[in-house]
């Protein structure tokens, strides 16, 4: 993928979708090819960079200096002027410069000063040492940075594999046992205040269950013979709960039972059938 | 960067065969065949959700021409069958699944906590359960606190309550029941079968409520 | 619900055989073999996330050898060589995944791009990948600038560092580490597998700034 290693390679804004910089009236898609650059362009360009460690190994290379052999002259001259010239438009990012600034002219001062033979002999004296020393390890940052982007990577370069789980609808709903709901029941209570009780006795329980059966059949028919409302192979008992349903309902007003003459057969209503007329 | 297609594309394969129906992918040519259906596998593979057949177009720059990607899919289809997952085409398109007889293997990986319903939604079963037929006013009369449309939609989706009929009041609330489908998911042949509520005593229950039925209810 | 394996389960599959290594699905049999690599298959594809061997045990009850898992899962890794889709093993574990050869068709699905990580965060990640464990003051001594709390956060959001300690100096600054999420999201198995940290010797420099003025640089 070069167009990916391409676009991170460089620090210098190069490329067209840049915001343009304006030096001296003239509009500037591309640096200048000498280092000066007027301070207008450099609040556009010095985004490009990412530290004064970046902004001096770009330096580095665009004057073609060695980096074991770096003037330090020329090199804080042009150093400074652009801090100067950022300090002025992007006071934020200055301090991070400045500091830079301040190393490279000790290192400068310290090379204007006789240096004693001794102190060669022992190794440390060259004062540019620690600077190349961060410049090389800063640069196997960014090169280091640059592999790591183009490496194929998960989202971009590859996806994995997400196949649809089909799930079986049951499996998934809460499962509810009858005793949960007595369990349920015992909660309501407990919260309830004390002078209300409910009691629902089993054979109540089977007087509720016709109360929906019946309903039930009204919601479809709405008009029901009487007799029709009772279960075919209905024992005793069951006659008893049905009947208990049936006057529970018209207690309730949920059921109308009518007789339009004497004798004529029995109906059974949806009571707001009625009512509503 | 090279693409499997690349010998598919327009001008690089060899002069286009007679009546071909799309851009240089002959369907007498089983090996481009081949490739397109490589292409729509590894594309669905990635999403989980549907498909459609247009989208599946776009993958190739819409070249191709709608029946044969459809049979490019049907001959997929049958290349899976029997494995575990299988390409199915729902209403939104196509798409990957698993077979629901290799759920209990899943579950293993992703042991799920079995999903429970809230206080709210068991109270109100139980008391649809053992005082039906019950408006929301009754319900709510019981807990104590308002019952949510989300609970009785719950509960209704499940199809274990029902509209069974509406009480004549006011705003004609709609009675619910509790269904067969309750009954028969909870493994009980009648409601009589639901454990009995324990019994008050009689030193705690008012006179009228040791004979009414409804003594507590809500009802008017 | 009779599951797939049901035949390999201990007690209802034929007497075990001499130096079974395993419970109930001797390596003999290669027809036990093609189950178990078709629910290896069906639960790996179901995943995103790399699943490692353990887990991948759990599918089974931990009833089957590591080793013959193992090689359920090389076979499989062969039998969809060629395809669009492969298996690998990363950090994580074992993932099916597209080949990059495919990306072009799944982008032309998807146009969206996943967020590209700007210069200072790629440094901050090469920094913590090289060097890790390392606290912010060392990335900001490397790269020479302060690090954004942003870009912590967005390497973290990723899931690719995270605190590993804290160095004991004054204000006990978090120690960075990446993650195995980030080996895997790189197709890594180990840290091991990064390529190597680039040279930058001063001999390499030394001659190459002579001559090319763009020594290093990659562009112009």
């Amino acid at each position: 993928m070069p167009e990916r290693s391409a676009a991170s390679a460089d620090p210098v804004p190069a490329t067209p979708e840049l915001p343009r910089a304006r030096v001296l009236g003239e509009d500037w898609t591309d640096l200048p090819q000498d280092l000066y650059i007027p301070p207008d362009a450099l609040e556009v360009i010095l985004e490009a960079f990412e530290g004064p460690l970046d902004l001096l190994l770009w330096l580095i290379r665009r004057n073609n200096i060695n980096v074991l052999d770096i003037p330090m002259a020329e090199l804080t001259r042009q150093y400074m002027g652009y801090v100067e010239a950022m300090r002025a438009h992007r006071l934020e990012l200055a301090a991070e410069y400045l500091v830079m600034a301040a190393m490279l002219i000790e290192i400068k001062s310290r090379m204007l000063l006789p240096r004693p033979e001794k102190a060669e002999e022992e190794g440390d004296a060259d004062p540019r040492a620690e600077l190349v020393r961060r410049l090389l390890e800063y640069e196997q940052t960014r090169l280091a940075a640059r592999e790591l982007e183009v490496m194929p990577q998960s989202g971009r370069d590859f996806l994995p594999v997400a196949v649809w789980i089909e799930k079986l609808a049951v499996q998934r709903l809460p499962q509810v046992r009858a005793q949960d709901l007595l369990a349920a029941w015992g909660d309501i209570l407990r919260r309830a205040s004390m002078t209300r009780h409910h009691r629902v006795s089993r054979q109540e329980l089977s007087v509720r269950e016709h109360m929906s059966r019946i309903l039930r059949t009204l919601q479809e028919h709405r008009y029901s013979p009487f007799a029709e409302l009772f279960p075919k192979p209905g024992g005793r008992a069951e006659l008893v709960v049905t009947f208990l349903a049936i006057l529970e309902l018209v207690r309730e007003r949920l059921v109308e039972i009518v007789q339009t003459a004497p004798f004529a057969p029995i109906h059974a209503r949806l009571y707001h059938v009625d009512s509503s007329r | 960067m090279s693409t499997v297609l690349d010998s598919c594309t327009p001008g690089t394969g060899n002069a286009p065969e007679e009546d071909e129906p799309f851009l240089g992918l002959p369907a007498a040519r089983p090996e481009r065949l081949a490739d397109v259906k490589r292409v729509l596998e590894t594309v669905l593979l990635t999403q989980q959700q549907p498909i459609s057949l247009n989208e599946l177009r776009k993958v190739f720059r819409e070249e191709l021409h709608p029946d044969f990607l459809r049979r490019a899919l049907d001959e997929l289809r049958q290349d899976w069958e029997g494995r575990g997952v299988e390409l199915v085409v729902v209403a939104e398109g196509w798409r990957f699944q698993t077979r629901p007889e290799y759920q209990v293997y899943l579950d293993r990986l992703n042991p799920e906590k079995p999903p429970k319903y809230s206080r709210a939604t068991l109270e109100t079963l139980a008391i649809i359960a053992y005082r039906q037929p019950v408006t929301r006013g009754d319900i709510e009369e019981i807990r104590g606190v308002t019952v949510s449309s989300q609970i009785i939609r719950t509960l209704e989706e499940r199809g274990w309550i029902e509209t069974v009929g509406h009480r004549d009041v006011p705003g004609r609330p709609a009675l619910y029941a509790t269904t067969k489908r309750f009954l028969s998911d909870l493994n009980l042949r009648a409601l009589s079968e639901l454990p009995p509520l324990p019994e008050v005593s009689r030193e705690e229950l008012l006179p009228a409520a040791a004979i009414d039925p409804d003594a507590g209810s809500s009802t008017q």
